[in-house]
C-alpha cells in the first residue's frame, strides 16, 4: 500500500520534471502542438464532468470554447478601426472570459436541465451552427471571418509573447516556450478543481442522477439545478480551454469552433475514459497529438505514404487511426485509457479499492452486473 | 435557506394527509385518501396490488403531484414542493424497486444521504476548501455509525453493483437514515427477502424507531410483519381508503379481507396479531404470503398450524 | 444428504428436464458448483435456498441467459426431452417450449400491456393456440384487459409481475421456469398465482418453480431440491421435505426446540425482532 | 544544455561563396516550404499545385540549382484544419527559406503575423484582399472583387446590362465570397446597378431557394463566389426554371469535373469565369511546354487550374531566390528585398505583375474564361485579360 | 406570393428528403436506443455505389446494388461493433457511431477524392410547372417515396411481430430473448434496414438540383438531425414531422434572405436548428417522441 504511495508520488515528480525540462529541448512543434494538448485536456475534462459524470451527451462544447477564446481577444484588445475591444488588462480579460463561457452556459442551462442524455446532445448541436453564425456576422466583435489577433497575456508586466526577447540558460524563450509553463499551471488547476469537485459532495450528486434521477431528487438533491450547474460548470472550463487555445494560436479562426471540433471532444473523454479527470487528460493528448505527429513523421512511416503521392495520406491515417482507436477503446478498454491504468495498478491489490477511486468509474465499466444499470424499471 | 430542517432532540411533528387523489392519463391512482401518522408511531399503508401505496408514497415525497387534497407534515404544506425540498423538511424514503448506484460504493450511497444536510457545492468541493473536509469528515463519521447500525460496516468500500440482493435493501434503508429523517417511508422493505434477512430487517425497523423515535411510514405485503410492527393500519383498495384502526381490528374487518388478505389468512395473521409469541412472528417473518397460500395449498396449513 | 434424489441424473427416462453436474460463474465468482437435477415431464419441481444460493443463475443457466449476467457453464449439461439446451441461445431454448419468467419484473416498460402480451407471444405461429392463451391469461389477470392500452412501465409493482407471468404464458410453454413469481404480492394475489401454476400444470405445462416462500412451493411441487451456496443441499419428494426437521427449521423458519433463531446462509447473524439485545442494536440521535 | 539552446539561427556568412545565409540555407541545400490540403475540401487543388511546384524545381535543380545549391521541398498537409496549419508553419518556418504555396486563407489570416515578423516570402493560395498589405505575403495576380468588378463591366459591355438593372450574387461565408461582394457592389454602384444577395455556406448543396429568390427580385445576371458544386446547382436549377441569364463566376466557382455531371449543359450554356490567372489551355508557349512538361511526369492526371496556378508561383519563388543569390543575401531579408523588387515580372504565364505593391494586387487584369469539354482543363479564353476603368480607380480595401 | 408558394414547394420537397434520412435515425433509434452518427458515412457508401456503378449496370440495377452495399455496410457495423460493445449508457454507444462514421467517410472521401459524381438518374433535371410555380421531379418523387416509407414503417413497428421484437429487444435485451426474440438477428436487421434507407435518401440528396454525390454530401445529413430529434427520436411520423419542419423553416429563410438580412445572412443554415430548441424546450422528447415513463 505505502509503497504504491510512494511509486505514485515518485512518478508523479518525474511527470513534472519531465514537462518544466520540455521547452528546453524540444522545438517549436512540441510546444505548439502541447500546447493544443493542453488546452485540449482543460476542455475534455470539463465535458466529462458533464457527459461523464452525470450522463448528459454535449455536442456544443466548442460552442463554449468559442465564447472563451472570442470573449478574451474582445475584453482583452483595444478597439481599433471598426472592430471593437474593451482593452482591459489581459488577466482581467481572461478571468472574465471563463466567467463568459460560464454566463453563456448559464444562458442555456434551462436546456441542460430540461433535456437529458442523447436529446441533449444532438439539441447542443444547435449551439454550434449558432455560433458559427454569429462568429462570422458579428463582425465587430468577432472580426467576421478574418478572426482576430489575440492580445498576448501580461501577467504582472510578463508577456507571454515573443518580444521582449528572452533567454533562460542560454535558450530563447519565445511566446510557446513560456506559454508553455502557463499551460502546465492551467491545466494542473483545472485537473485539481474537477478531482475534487468529482470526489466531493457534488459528485455523488452528479453520478447519482446519472444512475437514478428519481432517487438523487428524494434524497435532497434539486436535480435540474445540478443538471444546470454542471453544464454551466462544463462551459466554464471549456472556457478555459477557449482562452488557453486562442493564445496558442495568436489569432481566432472562425471556422476551427465547428462540429468536428465537439466531436473530436466526445472522442476524447471515450478514449481517456468517461468520468475520470486523468483520462479526459490522456484521451485530449492522444487525439489531439495523433495527427500532429503522423504530419509530421509521414516521411518516416511506412503505411502513408508521401502527400501528393496518392495512396493512404497522413492526414487520412490519422483520422483513421483515431476513428479505430474510439471503437476500440469501447470495444476492449471499458474504462478507456484510464480504466486499463487503474486495473493494471489494482492488478495486484484486492478487488475492492476505496469508494473514492471507485466512482471515477463510468457505467461501462466492467462491474456494471447489477440489474440497477441495465433494466429499464430502475433506470 | 428556509424549511430546513436540522435534526434536534425534538420529536417529529404529525404527518396528515387529507383526503388527496391522483389521477393519471384514464385512472385514478389514489381518490380522496387522508390518514394521520402520529409522532413517532408506525403506520402501515396496505392494500392491494394496485391500491396507491407506491403513489401515495410518490406524493408523500414530491416525486408525483397530488391532483388535489393536501399533505401537511407540522406545519409545512408538502403537496407540490419539489422531492429536494421535501427531503430538505426531514421525510426519507426506501423504494419498492431498488434505487441505488451501481458503480458507487456502500459509503458514497450513503454519503448520498448526508446532501440535504451538508454545503460543500463546487467551488469548495473543487477546491477542498476546510469547510468542505470538515464537513466530510464529520459526516463520513455518522455514517460509518449508520453503516454499522444497518449491519453494512465491513462492507463500506464495496460497490453496491456486487451485493446480493437482500444487502442492498438494508443499504437502501441505511440511506434512508443518513437523511437523519422526522418522517421515514419504507416501500416494501422485505420484498423479495428470504427468512433471515427479514427477520434481520425488522429487527432494524423496530431498532430505528426505539432509538431515534421517529415516524415511520410502511408498505408492506408481509402481514405478520405488519401485525407486529404497526400500532395503526390504513388498508387502500382502488385508491380508496376502506379501513384504518389498529392492525387487529382492521385485519378483522370483512372489507379488508375481501379485498386483500383473502378468506383464510385472517386466522394465522391473527394468531401472530393475538402474539402466539415470537413463533409466530419469526414465522411470518421468515416466510410471508405463507399467509395467502394457505387458503389454496393443502398441505401447507398443516405446516404452517403445527407451528 | 439423507433423502434420496428421485431426479438424479439416469434413474428415469429422458423426458422432460435434466440438469447434470452444472458448474456456473460468473467471472471468478463460482455460483453453481455441480449442480445436478430433474423435472420430469408434467411435474412440478421446487429450487428452494437463500439469498444468493444460486437459484436465478440455474434458471439462467436453463434458459440460457447467463451471458447477459457475464456468467457462463464451466461445465455439465442440460437437456430437455433428450436435446442438449445448453450453449443453445436461448431463442433456441424457447423455440423448444422453455420459457423463464425472469427475476424481477423484467416487464417492456415503455411498451403497452397488450404490447408486452404480443411480445410474449412471438415464438408462437398458431394463431389458434395464441388466441387461447390470451384467452387464459386475461381470465387470470383482468386487470390486463382493464390496462390493455396502459404503458406498462407506470403500472403497479404487483401489476407488472401478473403482467410478466401473463407474458410468460402467451408462449404455452411445455417447461415454464419461474423465477420467484410471488415476489412483491399482495396475499390474495400471491394465492391466485399458487393456483395458477396448479392450474397451469394441470394443463400439462412442467414447472421449475424458485421460491423464496418455501411453504407454498413445497405445497406446489412434487419434487424439491434445496440449494446452498451453489450446491444441492438436500432434495426429495415435497411431503418428505416439508416433513423433514432439518428443513422445517433452516428454511421454514419452524423452531422445534425454539432457540435463538438462525440466519440465513450469508447474512450476518441477527436475531429476531422481539429479543433484540439493546446494546447491539442502537442509533443515537444526531445533532448538528 | 540542448540543441536548442544555441540562441536561434543568426545570419551568418557560409562556406567560401560569401553568400550570407539565412535559417533554411545551408551550404548545399535550400529548404522551400509547401502548405497545402490534400485531404481537405481542397485535396484536388493542393494536389495538381504541389505536383505543379515539384516539377519546376525539378527542372530547377537539374539546370543547377541555386547558389550551387539543391532547392528541396518540404511538403506538409494541413487538410484545410487551422490547428494543424498553425502547429505544421511552427514546425517548417524555422527550416524553410521560402513558402512556394500556402492553401486555406483561413489559415494564412491566422499565421500572417508571424509571417510578418519572420520575414517568409509566402505565396497563399487565396485571393481576398485581406491577404493583402504584408510584405511577406506575395498574393498573386488579382484579388477576387477586381475579377468581380471586371466582371461585372463584361457584363454590362458584352451582356447588354444597363443602369437601373438588378444583378444578383451569390457567395460564400467568409473571406472569398465577401471580397468578391465588395468588387460587385463597388462596381454596381458605379454603373448603377442593384445587387441582389445571397450568402451561403459550403455544407449548402442545393439552390433552389436562391434561384426562386432570384427570379422574383428579376436579376438580369448572376454573380457567383461559391464552390463548383453549388454553382453548378445554382445553373443547372436556374435553367430548369426558365431563368436564362448570364452567370459569371469567381476563379474558384468552377471545376471541369463539372462537365461529367447533369449540370454541364447549363454550364455550357451561358456560364463564364472571371480570373486573374490564365488558364491552362491559354495559347502561351511557356503555358503549353507546362502543359507538355506536366504530362510527361505524371501522365493522365487532370490538368486543372491548380497546374496553372501552382507553377508560376514555383516560379516566382525560384526567382526570387536567384536575384537574392545574384546579390548574395540568401537571408529571408534578402530574398523577401529580392522579390520586392520586381516592378514588371512576366514569367510567360499571362499578365504581367508588379512585385512593389504591398497593399495592391499585383496585377488588375482579368480573364474572362468559358468552360469548355474539349479544351484541356475544361476552359478556354473567351475574352483576353483587360482592366477594366473601374477595375484601374477601384480603391482596394486592406488587410 | 408566387415566391412564396416557390419557396413552399422547395421546402417541402427538400424535407421530404430530411425526412428519408431522419427516418433512418428513427429506425436504429427504435432498434439500439442509440443516435447513430454513422448514418452521414452509410448515405455516402450507398450514393458511392450507386454513382460508380450507374453506368456499368444502369440506373435501376446501380440502385438496387448501393441500397444492397449500403444495407451490407450497416450490418458489418452492428455486427463488428455494436454487437460486441456492451456498454451501460447509451451515450457512450453514441460516440462509437462516430468513431465508425470517422472510419467510413475517411475511407469514402479518400476514394471519392474531389470529384463531383453523377447518380444517373431518369428524371435528370426535369421539373414539373403548375402554372409559375416550378418544382423538380426528383423532388416529387422523393416524396412520394418518403410518405410511403415511412406509413410503411409506422405501420410496421406497431403491427408486424418484427416491429415488437425490435423495441422488445431496444428495451430489455435479455427479456426479449426470454420471449424468443433472436437479438443478434434483430438489430442485425434494423442496421440492415436504415443502410438501405441511407442509399435511398443519398439517390435523392445527391440528384437534381444538386450536381451530384461528392466528399460533403455526408454533411448534409446532418441536417437530418434536427429533423429526427424535433419529431422524435423514436416516431416515423415525427420524422416525417420534422423533415417537413426543416425543409421549410430553410428554404423560408434563404428564400427571404434579403428581407431577413438583419439576422445577418445564411441565418437559413441556423434557422432549423432554433426551431429544434425552441421545440425541445417545451417537449423534451420531441413533437411526437415518447417520454420516458416515470416511475419508483
Ligand atoms: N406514473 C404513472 N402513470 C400512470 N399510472 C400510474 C403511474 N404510477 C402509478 N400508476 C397507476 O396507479 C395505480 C397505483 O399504483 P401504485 O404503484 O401506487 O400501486 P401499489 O399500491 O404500490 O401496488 P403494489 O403493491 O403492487 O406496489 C396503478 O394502477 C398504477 O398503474
Ligand atoms: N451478474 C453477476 N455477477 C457476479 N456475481 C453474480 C451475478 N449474479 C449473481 N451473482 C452471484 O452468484 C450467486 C448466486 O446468485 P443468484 O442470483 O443465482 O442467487 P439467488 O438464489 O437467485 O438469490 P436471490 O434469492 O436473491 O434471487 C450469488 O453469490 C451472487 O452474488
Ligand atoms: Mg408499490
Ligand atoms: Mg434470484
Amino acid at each position: 500500500m505505502s509503497r504504491t504511495v510512494i511509486l505514485r508520488i515518485l512518478t508523479g515528480l518525474a511527470a513534472v520534471a519531465a514537462a518544466f525540462a520540455v521547452p528546453f529541448y524540444l522545438d517549436g512543434f512540441w510546444l505548439q502542438a502541447g500546447l493544443f494538448a493542453m488546452s485540449a485536456a482543460v476542455g475534455a475534462i470539463g465535458l466529462n464532468l458533464l457527459t461523464g459524470a452525470t450522463g448528459q451527451l454535449s455536442l456544443g462544447h466548442a460552442f463554449f470554447l468559442a465564447v472563451g477564446a472570442y470573449a478574451y481577444v474582445y475584453f482583452g484588445s483595444e478597439p481599433e478601426g471598426e472592430l471593437g475591444g474593451l482593452g482591459l488588462p489581459t488577466p482581467a480579460a481572461a478571468v472574465l472570459a471563463v466567467l463568459a463561457a460560464g454566463v453563456a452556459g448559464g444562458l442555456l442551462s434551462p436546456i441542460g436541465g430540461r433535456l437529458k442524455g442523447q436529446y441533449l446532445g444532438i439539441a447542443t448541436l444547435a449551439l454550434i451552427f449558432f455560433g458559427q453564425h454569429v462568429l462570422f456576422n458579428a463582425t465587430p466583435v468577432t472580426g467576421g471571418y478574418n478572426g482576430r489577433a489575440v492580445p498576448p497575456l501580461e501577467l504582472f508586466g510578463f508577456a507571454f509573447a515573443d518580444s521582449p526577447g528572452l533567454v533562460v540558460l542560454r535558450v530563447p524563450f519565445g511566446a510557446l516556450e513560456r506559454l508553455w509553463f502557463l499551460g502546465l499551471a492551467v491545466l494542473a488547476g483545472a485537473a485539481l478543481f474537477a478531482r475534487g469537485v468529482l470526489r466531493g459532495r457534488p459528485g455523488r450528486a452528479m453520478n447519482t442522477i446519472r444512475d437514478h434521477e428519481i432517487a438523487a431528487g428524494v434524497m435532497g438533491v434539486p436535480v435540474a439545478r445540478y443538471r444546470a450547474g454542471v453544464f454551466l460548470l462544463s462551459s466554464m472550463y471549456a472556457g478555459l480551454a477557449g482562452v488557453l487555445l486562442a493564445l496558442a494560436f495568436q489569432r481566432t479562426v472562425p471556422e476551427y469552433f465547428g462540429m468536428l471540433l465537439s466531436l473530436d471532444y466526445l472522442a476524447m473523454i471515450v478514449i481517456g475514459g468517461l468520468g475520470s479527470v486523468a483520462g479526459a487528460v490522456a484521451g485530449a493528448v492522444f487525439v489531439s497529438l495523433l495527427p500532429q505527429l503522423l504530419t509530421r513523421y509521414s516521411d518516416a512511416l511506412p503505411l502513408v505514404s508521401d502527400p501528393g503521392t496518392g495512396g493512404l495520406s497522413p492526414a487520412e491515417a490519422a483520422r483513421l487511426l483515431y476513428g479505430v482507436a474510439v471503437v476500440a477503446v469501447v470495444l476492449f478498454l471499458p474504462g478507456g485509457l484510464a480504466g486499463l491504468a487503474s486495473r493494471t495498478r489494482a492488478a495486484g491489490r484486492r478487488w475492492f479499492s476505496p469508494g473514492s477511486a471507485r466512482r471515477r468509474f463510468s457505467p461501462s465499466s466492467p462491474e456494471t452486473t447489477s440489474p440497477e444499470s441495465t433494466s429499464p424499471e430502475t433506470t | 435557506m428556509t424549511g430546513t430542517y436540522q435534526p434536534d432532540g425534538t420529536a417529529p411533528p404529525v404527518l396528515e394527509v387529507r383526503d388527496v387523489t391522483v389521477r393519471f392519463a384514464g385512472l385514478t391512482a389514489l381518490d380522496g385518501v387522508g390518514f394521520t401518522v402520529e409522532p413517532g408511531s408506525v403506520h402501515a399503508l396496505i392494500g392491494p396490488n394496485g391500491a396507491g401505496k407506491s403513489t401515495c408514497f410518490n406524493v408523500l415525497s414530491g416525486v408525483y403531484r397530488a391532483t388535489s387534497g393536501s399533505v401537511r407534515f407540522g406545519d409545512a404544506e408538502l403537496t407540490g414542493l419539489p422531492p429536494h425540498r421535501v427531503a430538505a423538511l426531514g421525510i426519507a424514503r426506501t423504494f419498492q424497486n431498488i434505487a441505488l448506484s451501481p458503480h458507487l460504493s456502500v459509503r458514497d450511497n450513503l454519503m448520498l444521504g448526508r446532501h440535504r444536510l451538508t454545503r460543500a457545492g463546487f467551488v469548495a468541493a473543487g477546491l477542498r476548501l476546510p469547510s468542505a473536509r470538515g464537513e466530510a469528515a464529520r459526516h463520513s463519521g455518522r455514517v460509518a455509525e449508520i453503516a454499522a447500525f444497518a449491519g453494512l460496516a465491513d462492507l463500506l468500500d464495496c460497490p453496491v453493483g456486487l451485493l446480493p440482493y437482500g444487502v442492498r435493501k438494508r443499504v437502501e434503508l441505511a440511506r434512508a437514515l443518513c437523511v437523519e429523517p422526522r418522517l421515514l417511508l419504507l416501500d416494501e422493505p422485505v420484498a423479495g427477502m428470504n427468512g433471515g434477512e427479514r427477520r434481520d430487517m425488522a429487527g432494524l425497523i423496530v431498532a430505528v424507531r426505539e432509538s431515534l423515535g421517529i415516524s415511520i411510514l410502511l408498505v408492506e405485503h408481509d402481514m405478520g410483519m405488519v401485525m407486529r410492527l404497526a400500532d395503526t393500519v390504513t388498508v387502500l383498495d382502488f385508491g380508496r381508503r376502506i379501513a384504518t384502526g389498529p392492525p387487529e381490528r382492521v385485519q378483522d374487518d370483512p372489507e379488508v379481507v375481501r379485498a386483500y388478505l383473502g378468506a383464510a389468512a385472517r386466522d394465522s395473521a391473527g394468531d401472530a396479531a393475538r402474539g402466539t409469541a415470537r413463533e409466530a412472528a419469526r414465522e411470518t417473518g421468515r416466510d410471508r404470503p405463507r399467509d395467502g397460500a394457505t387458503g389454496t395449498a393443502p398441505g401447507v396449513a398443516s405446516g404452517g398450524e403445527s407451528a | 444428504m439423507n433423502v434420496h434424489a428421485p431426479g438424479s441424473p439416469g434413474a428415469t427416462g429422458d423426458s422432460g428436464l435434466t440438469v447434470r453436474d452444472l458448474v456456473v460463474g460468473y467471472g471468478p465468482v463460482a455460483a453453481l458448483r455441480g449442480i445436478s437435477l430433474r423435472v420430469p415431464r408434467g411435474a412440478v419441481v421446487a429450487v428452494l435456498g437463500g439469498n444468493g444460493a444460486g437459484k436465478s443463475t440455474l434458471l439462467r443457466a436453463i434458459s440460457g441467459t447467463l451471458r447477459f449476467h457475464r456468467g457462463g457453464i464451466a461445465s455439465g449439461d442440460v437437456t430437455f426431452d433428450g436435446e442438449r439446451i445448453s450453449g443453445v441461445e436461448p431463442s433456441g431454448v424457447v423455440a423448444r417450449g422453455v420459457v423463464q419468467v425472469p427475476e424481477g419484473r423484467r416487464i417492456f416498460a415503455r411498451m403497452t400491456v397488450e404490447e408486452n402480451l404480443r411480445a410474449g407471444a412471438l415464438g408462437v405461429r398458431d394463431r389458434g393456440a395464441n388466441a387461447r392463451a390470451r384467452e387464459r391469461v386475461l381470465g387470470l389477470f383482468p386487470i390486463l384487459a382493464e390496462r390493455s392500452r396502459q404503458r406498462a412501465g407506470l403500472m403497479s409493482g404487483g401489476e407488472q409481475q401478473m403482467l410478466a407471468i401473463g407474458r410468460a404464458l402467451m408462449a404455452a410453454p411445455r417447461l415454464l421456469l419461474l423465477d420467484e413469481p410471488t415476489l412483491g404480492l399482495a396475499p390474495i394475489m400471491a394465492a391466485r398465482i399458487a393456483e395458477t401454476i396448479q392450474e397451469i400444470n394441470a394443463q400439462g405445462t412442467s414447472v421449475l418453480l424458485v421460491e423464496q416462500n418455501v411453504a407454498t412451493a413445497l405445497a406446489l411441487a412434487s419434487h424439491a431440491y434445496v440449494l446452498e451456496v451453489g450446491e444441492v443441499a438436500l432434495s426429495g419428494a415435497a411431503r418428505d421435505l416439508a416433513g423433514d426437521d432439518e428443513v422445517r427449521r433452516r428454511y421454514l423458519g419452524i423452531d422445534p426446540d425454539a432457540d435463538g433463531g438462525t440466519s440465513a446462509p450469508g447474512t450476518p447473524d441477527a436475531p429476531g425482532t422481539p429479543d433484540v439485545p439493546a446494546e447491539r442494536r442502537t442509533l443515537t440521535r444526531w445533532s448538528a | 544544455a540542448s540543441e536548442k539552446a544555441t540562441g536561434g539561427a543568426a545570419p551568418s556568412a557560409a562556406g567560401g561563396d560569401g553568400v550570407t545565409t539565412g535559417p533554411g540555407v545551408t551550404a548545399d541545400t535550400i529548404t522551400v516550404g509547401v502548405m497545402t490540403d490534400m485531404t481537405g475540401p481542397y485535396a484536388s487543388f493542393g494536389k495538381t499545385l504541389t505536383q505543379a511546384q515539384q516539377l519546376y524545381f525539378e527542372q530547377l535543380n537539374a539546370a543547377g540549382g541555386v547558389c550551387g545549391r539543391k532547392v528541396e521541398l518540404v511538403v506538409r498537409d494541413h487538410g484545410y484544419d487551422p490547428q494543424k496549419a498553425v502547429t505544421a508553419y511552427t514546425e517548417i518556418a524555422p527550416k524553410s527559406a521560402a513558402i512556394a504555396h500556402f492553401i486555406g486563407s483561413p489559415m494564412v489570416m491566422a499565421l500572417k503575423s508571424r509571417i510578418e515578423t519572420d520575414k517568409l516570402l509566402t505565396i497563399p493560395m487565396a485571393w481576398s484582399t485581406n491577404l493583402l498589405g504584408a510584405r511577406a505575403v506575395q498574393v498573386t495576380g488579382t484579388t477576387y472583387d477586381i475579377d468581380m468588378i471586371n466582371g461585372v463591366d463584361f457584363l454590362v459591355k458584352e451582356k447588354g446590362l444597363a443602369a437601373g438593372d438588378k444583378i444578383g450574387h451569390l457567395y460564400f461565408e467568409g473571406d472569398y465570397g465577401e471580397s468578391a461582394l465588395n468588387g460587385s457592389v463597388y462596381a454596381a454602384k458605379k454603373l448603377g446597378l442593384t445587387v441582389v444577395e445571397q450568402k451561403i455556406k459550403p455544407t449548402d448543396q442545393d439552390m433552389s431557394a436562391q434561384v426562386a429568390a432570384f427570379k422574383a427580385a428579376g436579376v438580369k445576371a448572376v454573380l457567383v463566389s461559391v464552390g463548383p458544386r453549388q454553382a453548378a446547382s445554382l445553373v443547372g436549377v436556374a435553367l430548369a426554371k426558365g431563368m436564362d441569364v448570364p452567370f459569371l463566376g469567381s476563379n474558384s466557382a468552377y471545376s471541369p469535373q463539372l462537365l461529367a455531371t447533369p449540370a454541364a449543359p447549363a454550364l455550357l450554356k451561358d456560364f463564364y469565369v472571371a480570373t486573374g490567372g490564365a488558364p491552362i489551355s491559354a495559347p502561351l508557349p511557356a503555358m503549353r511546354k507546362l502543359v507538355s512538361e506536366y504530362q510527361a511526369k505524371y501522365p493522365g492526371e487532370a490538368l486543372d487550374s491548380g497546374v496553372s496556378a501552382g507553377y508560376p508561383a514555383a516560379a516566382i519563388v525560384g526567382e526570387a531566390l536567384k536575384k537574392a543569390c545574384e546579390a548574395k543575401d540568401l537571408t529571408r531579408e534578402g530574398i523577401l528585398t529580392a522579390h520586392r523588387a520586381r516592378g514588371a515580372w512576366d514569367g510567360g504565364y499571362g499578365t504581367t505583375m508588379d512585385f512593389s505593391l504591398i497593399d495592391r494586387p499585383a496585377t488588375r487584369a482579368t480573364y474572362i474564361v468559358k468552360p469548355d469539354k474539349e479544351a484541356v482543363g475544361g476552359a478556354v479564353i473567351y475574352k483576353e485579360a483587360a482592366v477594366s476603368g473601374l477595375a484601374e480607380e477601384y480603391p482596394v480595401p486592406v488587410g | 406570393m408566387i415566391t412564396f408558394l416557390e419557396l413552399l414547394v422547395n421546402g417541402i420537397s427538400v424535407g421530404a428528403v430530411y425526412a428519408l434520412i431522419a427516418l433512418g435515425f428513427v429506425v436504429i433509434f427504435k432498434a439500439t436506443e442509440v443516435v447513430n452518427f454513422a448514418h452521414a458515412s452509410l448515405l455516402l457508401a450507398g450514393g458511392y455505389v450507386i454513382a460508380r456503378l450507374h453506368e456499368v449496370l444502369g440506373f435501376w440495377l446501380a440502385l438496387l446494388a448501393g441500397i444492397a452495399t449500403a444495407a451490407l455496410v450497416g450490418a458489418l457495423v452492428e455486427f463488428l461493433v455494436i454487437r460486441r460493445a456492451n456498454v451501460a449508457v447509451r451515450s457512450v454507444l453514441a460516440i462509437v457511431t462516430i468513431g465508425v462514421d470517422i472510419v467510413l467517410t475517411t475511407e469514402l472521401t479518400r476514394r471519392i477524392g474531389t470529384e463531383v459524381l453523377a447518380l444517373g438518374d431518369p428524371w435528370r433535371d426535369r421539373v414539373l410547372r403548375v402554372g409559375e410555380v416550378s418544382i423538380a421531379e426528383t423532388r416529387l418523387v422523393a416524396l412520394a417515396v418518403a410518405a410511403a416509407l415511412i406509413t410503411a414503417f409506422l405501420l410496421a413497428f406497431k403491427y408486424t411481430a418484427w416491429g415488437v421484437r425490435m423495441r422488445a429487444a431496444a428495451e430489455d435485451a435479455e427479456t426479449a430473448a426470454l420471449m424468443g426474440v433472436r437479438l443478434g438477428r434483430v438489430s442485425l436487421s434494423a442496421w440492415a434496414v436504415a443502410g438501405a434507407l441511407a442509399a435511398v435518401a443519398a439517390l435523392f440528396l445527391c440528384v437534381f438540383p444538386t450536381p451530384g454525390l461528392d466528399r460533403g454530401t455526408g454533411l448534409a445529413a446532418m441536417k437530418a438531425f434536427p429533423a429526427a430529434i424535433l419529431g422524435g427520436l423514436d416516431s416515423t411520423t415525427g420524422a416525417l414531422a420534422g423533415g417537413l419542419i426543416v425543409g421549410l423553416t430553410e428554404a423560408l429563410m434563404n428564400g427571404y434572405q434579403n428581407q431577413l438580412a438583419f439576422l445577418g445572412r445564411g441565418v437559413g443554415d441556423v434557422a432549423p436548428f432554433v426551431v429544434m430548441l425552441a421545440v425541445l424546450l417545451v417537449r423534451p422528447a420531441g413533437l411526437f417522441g415518447t417520454r420516458e415513463p416515470a416511475r419508483v
